[in-house]
């Protein structure tokens, strides 16, 4: 089948990434690029023509030539730019399974949500679970307590598997986190363990979420904490503790699933609109955002 | 503005009225004209109507006021509902009512019904706990004793004659109302595009607090005009909602979840035990009509949460519902805390499961105003159905 | 001098009130809460201590004392600020490959920093409120992205060597004897040669001056921590109840909003607590959700408040999450909606959160007196007149400038009146208030 | 548990327990059916006449909480797709089943052959119940017993129980037991529970003295443990009472203080009431935070969840399926809450309180809704004042201690400086400067 190029946008609240992807048709694709470029405060717009400009110039294409481009995550910052849209879960099981062809749930944790996801061989989403209104748990909470024990996020995993004894946390939102931290400072827990706890406190979320979703094995983490080895570590505690058989992988490309996601359903868009446009004319419009 | 504009916003004129201006024009049209208030989900309509009063769905104020003293009542792990109609109370939002009734549907609403004594001490305010064993012998004097009880209490507040008579009029008149939600329900399923969830909402909540059958003829008046709309279909999935029931989701969620790629065909929003799941059946019986009210309550009709599963069907009604209406997928949407409802979704499901009939489910609360993750995941939902959906 | 002592732990600040037998207010200290609450108690103390110095320096200097008084706590900034470059010197060092490259620049924005100083520390921004570390952190965030968008440092790894070493520069107090401090602050205030001896003179006097620390409470969030015996910590609930009571004798409701918890108190016609609520573990509602908003702003903590007074048209804003009130807030200045509308609308979701909590603990009864660090913001504070109007009628609200210290001050009088002597023995030896 | 009370009746206590659990795991081999029910509005002794064994799910989860096992079951539960907002009773037990129905003791719980489904005080209970059906698809006997909703309990209502007693539940308990219904069998039944009863009143009244011999929350959950379950209506239940009593005796005349976890507590600081069942997971450093202050229990109305014998009730063998209906009808979660709150204010004012204390929990709707508005209105109807606390019974991970000390700390210290009037006023302290915007 032709290939077609197609980028992916995947606005997030903390960063924005864009992938641009050959898709050959079959469920197979080529990476062309990958930009990622965190927002900072500074308006997403803005941040998203950088990262736009970047990856086009990375995959030595211009923008007409793409064959669609999708959007995902804050769709809406993207609206100048898009063919259309899809939703967050939809792309980062397809972007999973794309890295991770074993891949059966996917576990996608950013700056503010967490989502489980049970996915099939050809990437359909058969169940998902969502974080709700708090976002006790998740990266903006790690990074927080991150920033405040002077650690930078790169070094957390490392830092957290070190520990020897996890500090217990039962308060994990993510505002308070840096008062009970203060705490536990003052306590003389060491950075390591306090980390550590924080870790197994996220973890255990995590495991429950995933259960809530029953996912299965494979899993993939996907999102901006697939790269948090403590995490990941914790987590693969969490789930052999309660029994639960799964493994859990990450791939360096996990924090670009979404995007990588969305520009390979945008490929397969395309090529469903064609081949009805083909046939007649389409009552489907694209999803709005 | 074209017809159906106009009764929108009449109807969204209603909804947001929260003093109820239009019952207390209702009652002021007539001496001897009460309004009872009815928590969700069950009342007698037909003994209040009957007995002059006229009963008005209280459910809650949705996002419309900030609850302030209302919270002072419940902990922070009890659903909205219950304060933020104590807040229409406290702010003098309900003053056209002459009596509140609490049915035994759930334990908040039960220790409400205390509550509400002691900060509403003007108030007729009944507890009305009807039978969950079906019927037997035991059950049909009870209920008709409670039921009777009312009918009189009742009578001697509005002055009339207590004839029973006036009941089997009342049972023809929300007879009436029933037909037309009938209509309602089957028009939404014929074209969904043309009645958005929002909009029949709106007309189900007006006729929480309308005369049966001047609710019949505004709900003929919207679905002429409606029909007149000649949308176009979307390519979007259809899914029955389940679970919100008691406490409303606010209308903004309704729409979110629309605009995400959804078309809702059936839901147990504005549900009333009496009227939806249960259908009095043949003539009603002139001789002795409130035995055949008692029958029909007995009886029982399409499961609900808060009624005793007694046969273990409700799983296999959700999926005959849910074939009958054509629908791609069911939305579990119950408020946070509900008990009855989120008891009962683990044995949904897994009939569901059995019959290969997809499905998602979320939490709200009636004052919730952040939809992005109810976007998401009905988003996502009808994504994969539409994707990978068997059409 | 016989004085108390009252320490207030809080979660996002520490302070620290004396009164004299007569129970009046001689001096105030606040710092910001941090790791080692040891020394953020001492830091609040000394700084009440010195408050009630410079007091009296100040009655004896006369028409000198107001630039003496701010080139007195600029020396104290000056210092710590260099402690902090030496910190930060030896952080960037000690990491391994790049600490090379770091070092200079992380001295370069310091010495920038040092040069602002006296705009920086200067007795307005004292007045707003802002701590040391608040202060050095934003301006070093944004001396440091200027360097780094020039130079090819890596932003996120300054800021780490920063983060890491004010860590460290905040948990060891620096201290500059009160008499030697004064000198100095004389010296860089300008006096004629005269009037500094005559100054120099009056700070080694007060100095000098023997002070008796005749007993402590100690109150707050971190009180169970505090190096007080157990006899002399008090619930902050009665803290804030007497010490609101002794501000305002008329109050009878007491609303405290401080860094992550609300509190609604009723309290007596003797200053007695009758009923409470309090609201913690979600920062929803709290002072943090503000701090948080700030941040996300770019603004400053104390600009908030004016700001959102000027919207005629406050938006709705219904997140429940502090965290998702800061995307909701983008979300709105994205579609238009102006900074001082969506400001408005967070100030009166806070206040609605309060509302509730004052609805449980037993209504607003006149007079309702507002402390805490909250009631520093004036958009609160208007948003907390409608809403008491609106629900329970005319009511006389009180709000204090010294509001953030009642907690501390109804120690003090705790300490005044109610420790038992033979507890003060055992308080002698403790380390917490070696006076 | 053993290292929590060291009276003699505890020895007993633990015993019958631990027989009870033992011969419903023999009640199969022995072909004894088996029943399950809830403990509000239970009937034993019609039961009793019938030879069943019942078990009780709620008195399963308890167990399982206080022995740190609940968390696994609540996890398994919600794992099967429960939420985490419904009452994690339910949760318990049914993670317990789903995980082999493995009793509290270690033996195997039997399968019901009837669900007794006693339909009172709690709407969740009919949840449960239609739960467990699916599980065991067993005969299931709908006992519906109307609120009180009026606050009163009407002759229509009491007809209604007795009636359904007759033509549903007898019926049905004859049905798989083979057996008829023998009146006199239930009647000798009662005799016995009526005796205990009367034991227990005098001991929960015992409280009345100052200083009180027991502990009418933290240990008054023990002395309910066999009234409120299967020895209701037993000789085994009426010698335990029996001897209970006479250890209270002893304590009252020697002047001694309830015993606590740390030992008999030497000077009772201050005597509260309690509204509100205990945590289970965490009991033992639940109670010390007031045994540690020198706080009392004095009196408590979850010890009424099962009776409310010190307010009269009694079973009356002269009229046992009348009384079967007003044990139901007037479980003290099946009252309205103006009732409830009068009992409360009954409670404060007859053991002399210095407070009440509300502990709400997260689980229990049927306790807990307006749990907030009863705090008013007691503090109404006594003029003192009363403290909240919110946790769960047997969901650990809404227990949080500290919290709970904090507020229960200030809460004491509050009482204490009204019981001082220490806080004379003095002049105002700080010149009012008011800033209005
Ligand atoms: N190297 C890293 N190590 C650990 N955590 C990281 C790393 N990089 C990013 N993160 C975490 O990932 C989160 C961002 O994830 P992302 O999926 O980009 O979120 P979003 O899509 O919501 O913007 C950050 O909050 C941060 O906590
Ligand atoms: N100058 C100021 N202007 C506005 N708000 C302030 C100011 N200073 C402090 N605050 C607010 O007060 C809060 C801290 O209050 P405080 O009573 O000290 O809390 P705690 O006792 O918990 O430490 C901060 O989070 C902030 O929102
Ligand atoms: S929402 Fe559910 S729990 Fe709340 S009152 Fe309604 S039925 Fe009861
Ligand atoms: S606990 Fe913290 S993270 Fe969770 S909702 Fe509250 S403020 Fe947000
Ligand atoms: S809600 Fe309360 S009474 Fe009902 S089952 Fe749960 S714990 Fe028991």
């Amino acid at each position: 089948m032709q290939r077609l190029t197609c980028a992916g946008i995947d606005v997030g609240s903390s960063s924005i990434k864009v992938a641009v992807v050959d898709d050959d048709g079959d469920g197979g694709g080529a990476l062309r690029a990958t930009v990622l470029d965190r927002i900072r405060r500074r308006d997403p717009r803005t941040v998203l023509d950088g990262v736009l400009r970047t990856a086009l110039g990375e995959a030595k294409v211009g923008i007409d030539e793409l064959a669609y481009v999708a959007s995902t995550g804050d769709g809406d910052v993207a609206e100048a730019v898009r063919t259309g849209h899809f939703y967050g879960m939809t792309c980062h099981a397809r972007g999973a399974v794309f890295l991770e062809p074993r891949a059966r749930a996917v576990l996608d944790v950013g700056a503010l949500w967490a989502r489980a996801i049970v996915v099939d061989a050809r990437a359909k989403v058969l169940a998902s679970r969502m974080t709700s209104q708090c976002a006790a748990g998740t990266g903006q909470f790690i990074e927080n307590i991150a920033r405040y024990l002077g650690v930078r996020l790169d070094e957390i995993g490392a830092l957290s598997q070190a520990a020897a004894r996890p500090e217990p946390v039962s308060g994990i939102c993510a505002v308070l986190a840096e008062t009970d931290v203060i705490n536990m400072v003052s306590r003389g827990v060491s950075t390591a363990e306090i980390l550590r706890g924080i870790h197994e406190s996220v973890a255990i979320r995590l495991a429950k979420l995933l259960r809530a979703a029953k996912a299965g094995s494979p899993l993939l983490v996907t999102g901006g904490l697939a790269q948090d080895t403590g995490l990941i570590a914790c987590l693969e505690d969490r789930l052999a503790e309660s029994g639960a058989k799964i493994e859990v992988l990450t791939h360096p490309l996990s924090v670009h699933a979404g995007a990588i996601g969305a520009a390979l359903w945008g490929a397969f868009r395309r090529r469903k609109l064609a081949a009805a446009a083909g046939a007649g004319p389409a009552v489907v419009q694209p999803s709005p955002a | 503005m074209s017809e159906v504009d106009v009764i929108v916003g009449e109807l969204e004129a209603r909804f947001d009225d929260l003093s109820y201006g239009h019952v207390r024009a209702w009652k002021d049209a007539a001496p001897g004209r009460l309004a009872i208030g009815c928590l969700p989900v069950f009342a007698p309509r037909e003994v209040l109507w009957a007995a002059g009063a006229l009963p008005v769905f209280v459910r809650g104020a949705g996002d419309r006021i900030d609850t302030v003293r209302g919270d002072a009542f419940f902990q922070s792990y009890i659903c909205h509902l219950p304060r933020s109609s104590l807040e229409l109370g406290l702010l003098g939002h309900l003053d056209a009512l002459d009596g509140m009734m609490f049915p035994n549907t759930c334990d908040v609403i039960r220790n409400l019904s205390g509550i509400w004594q002691d900060a509403f001490p003007q108030h007729f305010v009944r507890f009305i706990d009807p039978p969950q064993t079906g019927e037997r012998a035991s059950a049909t004097g009870y209920f008709r004793a409670e039921l009777e009880d009312i009918f009189h209490e009742l009578c001697t507040r509005s002055g009339r004659d207590p004839d029973p008579a006036h009941l089997a009029a009342a049972t023809a008149d929300y007879r009436v109302a029933r037909q037309a939600a009938r209509r309602l329900a089957l028009a939404r399923l014929e074209a969904p595009w043309n009645l958005p969830a929002d909009e029949v909402y709106l007309l189900r909540r007006a006729g929480d607090a309308m005369p049966p059958r001047d609710w019949a003829a505004l709900v003929d008046r919207y679905l002429a005009a409606a029909a007149e709309r000649g949308r176009r279909a979307e390519d979007r999935i259809r899914v029955c909602v389940v679970g919100a029931f008691c406490e409303q989701p606010p209308r903004a969620l309704l729409r979110a979840a629309e605009r995400a790629g959804c078309y809702i065909v059936d839901d147990d929003l504005t549900m009333q035990l009496d009227a939806d799941a249960i259908e009095p059946t043949g003539e009603p019986d002139d001789a002795d009509p409130m035995a055949a009210l008692v029958r029909a309550w007995l009886a029982g009709g399409r499961p609900s949460a808060v009624r005793y599963d007694e046969a273990g069907r409700a799983g296999r009604a959700l999926a005959d519902r849910v074939r009958a209406t054509g629908a791609d997928g069911v939305i579990f949407a119950a408020p946070s805390f509900c008990d009855p409802a989120l008891l009962d979704q683990p044995r949904l499901t897994g009939v569901l499961d059995a019959a290969g009939i997809p499905y998602m489910a979320f939490k709200y609360a009636e004052n919730t105003g952040q939809f992005q993750s109810i976007r998401e995941q009905a988003g996502t939902f009808a994504d994969s159905v539409k994707l990978w959906g068997a059409a | 001098m016989k004085l108390y002592l009252g320490v207030d732990l809080g979660s996002t600040t520490s302070k620290a009130v004396l009164i004299d037998e007569h129970e009046r207010v001689v001096g105030r200290g606040i710092t910001n809460t941090r790791s080692n609450y040891d020394v953020a108690v001492e830091v609040a103390r000394r700084d009440a201590l010195t408050d009630a110095r410079l007091a009296e320096a100040v009655r004896l200097l006369g028409g000198d004392a107001p630039a003496v008084v701010e080139a007195f706590w600029l020396i104290q900034d000056l210092r710590r600020l260099e402690r902090l470059r030496e910190t930060c010197r030896a952080t960037a060092s000690a990491m391994p490959g790049e600490g090379a490259r770091l070092a200079p620049t992380v001295d370069l924005v310091l010495t920038r920093l040092a040069d602002e100083a006296d705009t920086l520390f200067s007795a307005a921004a004292r007045g707003r409120g802002s701590f040391f570390r608040d202060v050095v952190g934003a301006r070093f965030h944004a001396l440091a992205e200027e360097v780094c968008r020039r130079g090819d440092v890596d932003f996120e790894r300054l800021l780490g060597v920063y983060d890491r070493a004010i860590l460290e520069a905040e948990n060891e107090i620096v201290e500059i004897p009160f008499g030697e401090a004064f000198a100095a602050a004389a010296a860089r205030a300008g006096l004629s040669p005269d009037r500094r001896t005559s100054a120099e003179a009056i700070g080694w006097h007060v100095a000098r001056t023997p002070i008796d620390l005749a007993g402590f409470v100690g109150t707050g969030y971190g009180r169970a921590r505090l190096p007080f015996p157990r006899d002399c910590i008090r619930s902050e609930i009665l803290c804030h109840g007497l010490g609101a009571f002794a501000m305002r004798p008329q109050t009878r409701t007491v609303l405290d909003i401080g860094g992550q918890d609300t509190k609604a108190i009723q309290v007596d016609e003797r200053g007695l607590v009758t009923s409470f609520q309090m609201n913690d573990r979600c920062a929803a509602g709290c002072g943090r959700y503000l701090g948080y908003i700030a941040d996300e702003l770019s603004l400053g903590l104390h600009e908030l408040g004016p700001m959102a007074l000027r919207s005629k048209r406050p938006s709705r804003i219904t997140s429940t999450c502090t965290v998702f009130a800061g995307t909701e807030v983008r979300d709105l200045l994205s579609v238009g909606e102006k900074r001082e509308d969506v400001l408005s609308g967070l100030h009166r979701a806070i206040i609605t959160r309060a509302m509730s909590l004052l609805a449980r603990s037993g209504g607003v009864n006149d007079e309702l007196t507002f402390t805490g660090g909250v009631a520093r913001n004036p958009a609160a504070v208007a948003a907390l007149h409608d809403m008491v109007e609106a629900h329970y009628g005319p009511r006389t609200i009180n709000v204090d400038a010294d509001s953030i210290y009642t907690g501390a001050l109804g120690a003090a009088l705790f300490a005044r009146r109610g420790v038992p002597a033979e507890d003060l023995e055992e308080a002698k030896e403790c380390t917490g208030c070696s006076a | 548990m053993s290292n929590v009370r060291k009276e003699p009746s505890m020895e007993a206590q633990k015993q019958m327990l631990a027989g009870y659990f033992g011969e419903l795991a023999r009640a199969k081999e022995e072909r004894r059916p088996v029943v399950y029910t809830f403990v509000p509005g239970n009937l034993v002794e019609l039961l009793a006449a019938f030879d069943v064994a019942p078990v009780y799910p709620e008195v399963n989860a308890l167990q399982s909480a206080m022995r740190q096992r609940s968390g696994g079951f609540i996890r398994e539960a919600e794992r099967a797709g429960h939420s985490e907002d419904v009452c994690s009773y339910v949760k318990c037990d049914l993670g317990m089943m789903m995980k082999g129905n493995v009793g509290p003791t270690g033996e195997a719980l039997p399968p019901p052959d009837l669900l007794l489904l006693s339909f009172t005080g709690c709407f969740t209970f009919m949840k449960w119940f239609e739960l467990l059906r699916e599980q065991y698809k067993c005969e299931v006997a709908m006992l519906h017993v109307p609120y009180q909703g009026a606050g009163e309990v009407t002759p229509e209502m009491r007809a209604y129980v007795v009636e359904q007693l007759e033509r549903e539940v007898i019926p049905k308990l004859e049905k798989v037991t083979g057996k008829k219904f023998d009146p006199d069998r239930l009647r000798e039944q009662m005799v016995r529970s009526r005796k205990a009863e009367e034991d227990l009143a005098w001991v929960f009244r015992a409280a009345r003295q100052r200083p009180s011999p027991i502990d009418a929350y933290f240990g008054g959950v023990y002395y309910i443990g066999p009234i409120f379950t299967s020895f209701r209506g037993s000789q085994a239940a009426c010698d335990y009472y029996a001897q209970l009593r006479a250890e209270v005796e002893e304590r009252l005349a020697a002047k001694a203080g309830p015993i606590t976890p740390d030992g008999p507590l030497e000077h009772e600081k201050f005597r509260l009431v309690f509204e509100g069942p205990p945590n289970w997971t965490s009991f033992r450093d639940f109670w010390k935070v007031f045994s540690d202050e020198g706080a009392v229990a004095v009196a408590s109305t979850y010890t009424q969840v099962g009776g409310t014998y010190e307010r009269g009730f009694r079973h009356d063998p002269e009229r046992p399926l009348e009384s079967l209906a007003d044990y139901c009808l007037s479980c003290y979660t099946n009252l309205s809450l103006p009732n409830r709150a009068a009992v409360l204010a009954d409670m404060v004012k007859g053991y002399d309180a210095d407070g009440f204390i509300i502990h709400s929990v997260k689980s229990c709707n049927s306790f807990s809704a307006g749990q907030l508005h009863l705090l008013r209105e007691v503090e109404k109807l006594t003029g003192v004042p009363g403290g909240f606390i919110e946790s769960d019974l047997v969901d650990a991970r809404y227990y949080g201690h500290a919290n709970i000390k904090n507020r229960v700390e200030s809460y004491l210290q509050m009482l204490a400086a009204r019981r001082a009037g220490a806080a004379a006023p003095g002049a105002p302290a700080l010149a009012p400067e008011e800033v209005r915007p």
